[in-house]
């Protein structure tokens, strides 16, 4: 028995048929996606993200926070994503066409982030959350980024605009503040522009319920 | 080459020529080799349920192929033929629904700040168990706060807090209001009726224009229950409601009466 | 529907073709002959089918100091 | 069907046989002894690569239930301590050990010798270098964001150029084989070296060098990343089952005709099978269920792979106590039954709604690379490595601990892990559990899976010493007082009447 060449031609036919199927056509299907333009509004969906959050985005990766943290709403009746707040709407492809890498993540150690934007705009608890989760939110198995942030001196004029509000155990000594460092501003500013609530042809966002 | 086991065993002996009694051992051996089965053994014939099993798991594959693929098109993002869902809602009664959204509408919403135990984070955000602006009687305040968001300092506790809370009016729907402030009113200890829908209704209407976050001073000067004036003894909601509608300057009645419609 | 499932459908129908086609050239071809010789291939006249190679683990004491048999203890 | 081949293009592909008869036993010591420095510089690469990543692995564990442990640099950080696990552990000890296993077989099995062998050597320096630098990249903060690519891209060229010449070489030893059967393990092997670089070299291009649109790149990167498992890993560590199962204990495989069936259908789904990761997510229905059923159809290579071996081994179970090698692969052939199994259960819809995003897959995940892969590779090296350096095991006490720290450490990381993960997934799918409460849901199951992991590095460890006081027997003064049972392969015993 010696069919060392159908079995060269098979091997490679088995895998064309999933690069074709897997590879190929999805590409072809999803690889040209534009935005969505709102006939109401005129509005233009989704946009490229400005630079300091798109700088975000990049300490967003190289922290690796997608091993932690989805960016993906199921939709509603297959998990409880929506219930949760995580999203009012189903992901569709149409919100990741600008983004490289696209980081759906695959592990819900954290809540999903795909609409933090929105549930979470204050600037102060981003902050906070970031140095220490335990000051937000106490029993959290996130690592804490304090180096992300600058413990430094309190100026003879005062405590810094940008100073986190700090309080028992987690407060710097007396005399001491702690400042975000551009990193952490930028990664703040990426996590701030995490909003999905926008109503597509494919994924309305639904009607108001009662 | 199929007699090679009994090719094999006098060479093994000729290796160990000072091994007299290994050689015994070997030849006991050699017998039991010869029991072993010969090389067609290699050659056991796929069985038949094995290839039902196959054939039952290809049926199976293109009947989930066909039925649960979307057509195969680009925009169809539901596995489902048209619109059915999955699994019905469990039945529940309208109390355990409201309960349950309150308790969903807590964790999607406010946890973050106010933790799921209620208590908050000391010195940043204020606590809900226990606290002074919670276990009051009447929700107008409340429903204000949840309506357009509190900024400011506030003390509560006897602790002075300074921070900024969101607004939730576009985000979250009449019910789910009542439910989650029902469900603030009546978790860690803390006391309180049911807010009503209607309540929350009222006081949306009411504060419709209204945009900004609330102050604590300002919400001090507004009475602890109902919208602008309750009616002693009336049920929070109707009357309520009238006596909003009619307060309300006529091109704002106008615009939430087309709004009703609408819905 | 249209362009995607036309390709689906048609890549099922030629992939298989195709697979038949060089199964048929392999018989052809003499290539599938004598398959029962290749089960046999890990075995040869020193490690031949009925012996047991690999004898490390628990090892009789005696056979240790000398030679034990080739195919170790019998099970 | 015995017609005599009439020249053609294909049958080019295919030499014949030229010797079928005499001196298989020299031979055979000569190919292992041309193997033997290629092999070994794999395997020890390969095991320094896996107690890296073991004390990454340890680390990265620990971290999820003490976050605040060793918080204080951006390199220590849980994201990229898990990565740098992940990477030196699949294409550091893994792949390695794997091409280690990969060459010496398809030598033996093509009873052809290593030719050349710097050059398979330069491409295992090559080899590490590209991950050395791949790691260091990671733990900078370099990496791709890709899971299972993370490896950033100055580092990738050098690892391609590496697997390119490992592939090349397997296939012209493949070319000039001088026997004229096919085994199973050669089908897989081969398989295994001609997916991966197209895997590889496609994944590299649509998500590193020039990114495709949107989710097309996360549908390429579960194409790749189940693909690396399916495609690479498992055919690796099949062919050494196929041969070492029917090897160590004497019998032919229970029945070629499975074997066929087995590799064609494994062939065939198992390269659909990505996109069950993606179930839910923004992707077109079909998408999903395409992978759903080309997974529910890995039940047919599966069952007939499992028969295949157990069958094989009924009446053979009293030679576990003596074969390390045995244990080993038959601990590793159970385990891909039981994981490839849960891997079609876990891939079905009203499953991972549950199972999804949760801890169970990375159960799920160690099931595959370790329980089955890796357990396969610590097999093959026990019968390979005294093989190659004509030296017996030093030490039965190490490998006893070695075999019982893994076999127990894994079972007690991996069962567990499964169940804390499905309780997790119930939780979560409740909304009116706070998330809080869903993190420590998990927190046991993540406390025990750190202990499981020191018992596999004890395990890890153990198999070390062991391997270099093997290397150090061969390269050192010592002489293996009687060749033993290595008498067959060793050139200097007589050989054969």
């Amino acid at each position: 028995m010696n069919y060392g060449p159908l079995l060269f031609l098979g091997i490679l036919f088995t895998l064309a048929g999933s690069w074709f199927g897997l590879v190929l056509l999805p590409n072809q299907q999803l690889g040209a996606l534009q935005p969505n333009v709102n006939t109401n509004t005129g509005a233009i969906y989704p946009q490229p993200i400005p630079g300091e959050a798109a700088q975000g985005r990049e300490i967003y990766r190289s922290l690796g926070c997608n091993y932690c943290h989805t960016q993906q709403v199921r939709p509603d009746g297959f998990g409880a994503d929506i219930q949760r707040g995580w999203g009012k709407r189903r992901s569709v492809a149409r919100d990741y066409i600008y983004q490289k890498p696209v980081m759906l993540g695959s592990s819900r150690t954290g809540p999903d982030l795909t609409n933090i934007g929105e549930r979470q705009p204050s600037y102060d608890w981003h902050y906070t959350h970031l140095y220490n989760p335990q000051t937000t939110s106490k029993g959290s198995i996130m690592p804490p980024h304090a180096f992300l942030f600058r413990t430094q001196r309190i100026a003879p004029d005062g405590p810094s605009t940008n100073a986190l509000k700090l309080s028992g155990e987690f407060a710097p000594a007396p005399g001491w503040e702690v400042v975000p460092t551009p990193e952490a501003t930028q990664l703040v500013e990426y996590l701030r522009s995490l909003k999905s609530s926008v109503d597509i042809p494919e994924a309305p966002l639904p009607k108001s319920e009662e | 080459m199929p007699d090679a086991p009994k090719a094999a065993l006098p060479s093994d002996a000729t290796l160990r020529p000072d091994q007299g009694e290994q050689h015994d051992v070997t030849e006991i051996h050699a017998a039991l080799l010869r029991e072993q089965p010969e090389p067609h053994d290699g050659f056991e014939p796929v069985s038949l349920w094995l290839v039902a099993l196959t054939g039952v798991l290809l049926f199976w594959g293109g009947y989930y192929l066909a039925n649960f693929s979307g057509r195969f098109e680009a925009d169809e993002y539901s596995e489902f033929p048209h619109g059915q869902m999955t699994a019905a809602a469990l039945p529940e009664t309208p109390e355990q629904k409201f309960a349950r959204i309150g308790a969903q509408v807590f964790n999607a919403n406010c946890v973050v700040c106010h933790q799921a135990s209620g208590e908050g984070v000391s010195g940043q955000f204020p606590p809900l168990a226990g606290s002074d602006w919670v276990n009051v009687d009447g929700a107008a305040r409340k429903i204000r706060i949840v309506l357009h968001g509190l900024g400011g300092p506030i003390t509560i506790n006897g602790t002075a807090f300074n921070n900024q809370m969101n607004s939730f009016k576009d985000s979250l729907s009449d019910t789910d209001i009542a439910a989650v402030l029902t469900y603030v009113r009546s978790s860690w200890g803390n006391k309180g009726g049911p807010v009503s829908v209607d309540e929350v209704k009222a006081i949306r209407a009411e504060t419709a224009s209204r945009d900004a976050a609330w102050t604590a001073e300002e919400l001090l000067n507004i009475p602890l229950t109902g919208g602008a004036a309750p009616a002693p003894g009336a049920p929070p909601g109707v009357d309520q409601l009238k006596e909003t509608l009619k307060a309300l300057p006529p091109d704002q009645l106008k615009a939430l009466l087309d709004g009703l419609e609408a819905k | 529907m249209g362009i995607i499932s036309f390709i689906l459908i048609g890549s099922s129908l030629v992939f298989p073709a195709v697979a038949l086609w060089a199964l048929w050239w392999a018989g052809r071809h003499g290539q599938l002959a004598h398959a029962d010789k290749a089960a046999l291939l890990p075995f040869d006249e020193q490690e031949p089918v009925g012996r047991m190679t690999d004898v490390v683990l628990n090892r009789p004491k005696a056979s240790k100091a000398s030679h034990p048999p080739q195919g170790g203890p019998v099970p | 069907m015995s017609q005599p081949a009439t020249p053609g293009v294909l049958a080019a592909l295919s030499p014949r046989d030229a010797d079928t008869s005499s001196s298989r036993r020299a031979e055979l010591a000569e190919i292992d002894a041309s193997t033997s420095g290629t092999v070994l510089l794999f395997f020890l690469a390969g095991m320094v690569w896996l107690l890296i990543g073991t004390a990454f692995a340890l680390l990265a564990s620990y971290k999820l239930h003490a976050p605040d442990f060793l918080s204080g640099q951006a390199w220590l950080t849980f994201g990229r301590i898990r990565t740098a696990h992940l990477n030196a552990v699949i294409f550091g000890f893994s792949a390695e050990v794997a091409v280690g296993v990969l060459l010496w077989l398809m030598c033996r099995l093509c009873r052809v010798p290593l030719m050349a062998q710097s050059v398979i050597n330069a491409a295992a320096v090559f080899w590490n270098v590209g991950l050395t630098v791949g790691i260091v990249g990671i733990l900078k903060g370099d990496t791709t964001g890709v899971e299972y690519l993370e490896m950033p891209k100055y580092a990738t060229p050098i690892l391609f150029v590496a697997f390119a010449l490992i592939a090349v070489w397997t296939i012209v030893i493949f070319r000039f084989r001088r026997e004229q059967h096919l085994y199973v393990s050669q089908w897989y092997l081969l398989a295994a070296v001609l997916w991966f670089p197209w895997l590889y070299s496609t994944a590299q291009l649509l998500l590193v060098l020039e990114p495709a649109r949107g989710t097309v790149q996360a549908a390429v990167n579960w194409w790749f990343g189940h693909n690396v498992l399916g495609l690479w890993f498992t055919p690796i560590g099949l062919a050494a089952i196929y041969y070492f199962l029917p090897k160590v204990i004497g019998r032919p495989i229970h029945s070629y005709y499975l074997s066929v069936l087995g590799f064609w259908t494994l062939a065939l789904f198992y390269n659909w099978n990505g996109f069950h990761h993606l179930v839910g997510g923004p992707f077109p229905a079909w998408m999903i269920t395409i992978s759903i059923v080309a997974s529910v159809m890995m039940i047919i290579p599966v069952v007939s792979t499992a028969i295949n071996h157990h069958f094989t081994m009924v009446g053979h179970f009293g030679k576990l106590k003596y074969s390390p090698t045995l244990r080993f692969i038959v601990f590793g052939a159970v385990s891909y039954t039981v994981s490839s199994l849960q891997g079609v259960l876990s891939s079905v819809r009203w499953f991972s709604e549950v199972a999804h995003f949760t801890h169970h897959t990375v159960a799920h995940a160690h099931w595959g690379m370790y329980a089955f892969f890796t357990m396969t590779m610590f097999g093959s090296m026990y019968y390979i490595l005294p093989r190659i350096t004509q030296r017996e095991w030093p030490s039965e006490r190490l490998i006893s601990i070695h075999f019982w720290c893994t076999a127990v450490g894994i079972i007690l990381y991996v069962a567990p892990l499964s169940w804390g993960g499905w309780l997790q997934g119930k939780a979560m799918l409740d909304a009116t559990v706070p998330f809080i409460d869903v993190v420590k849901i998990t927190l046991p199951w993540l406390k025990l899976r750190t202990l499981m992991g020191l018992l596999l590095a004890v395990g890890h460890v153990a198999f070390f010493a062991n391997l270099v006081w093997i290397l150090a027997r061969r390269f050192g003064p010592y002489r293996q007082p009687e060749p033993m049972i290595l008498a067959g392969v060793t050139p200097a015993a007589p050989v054969g009447k």
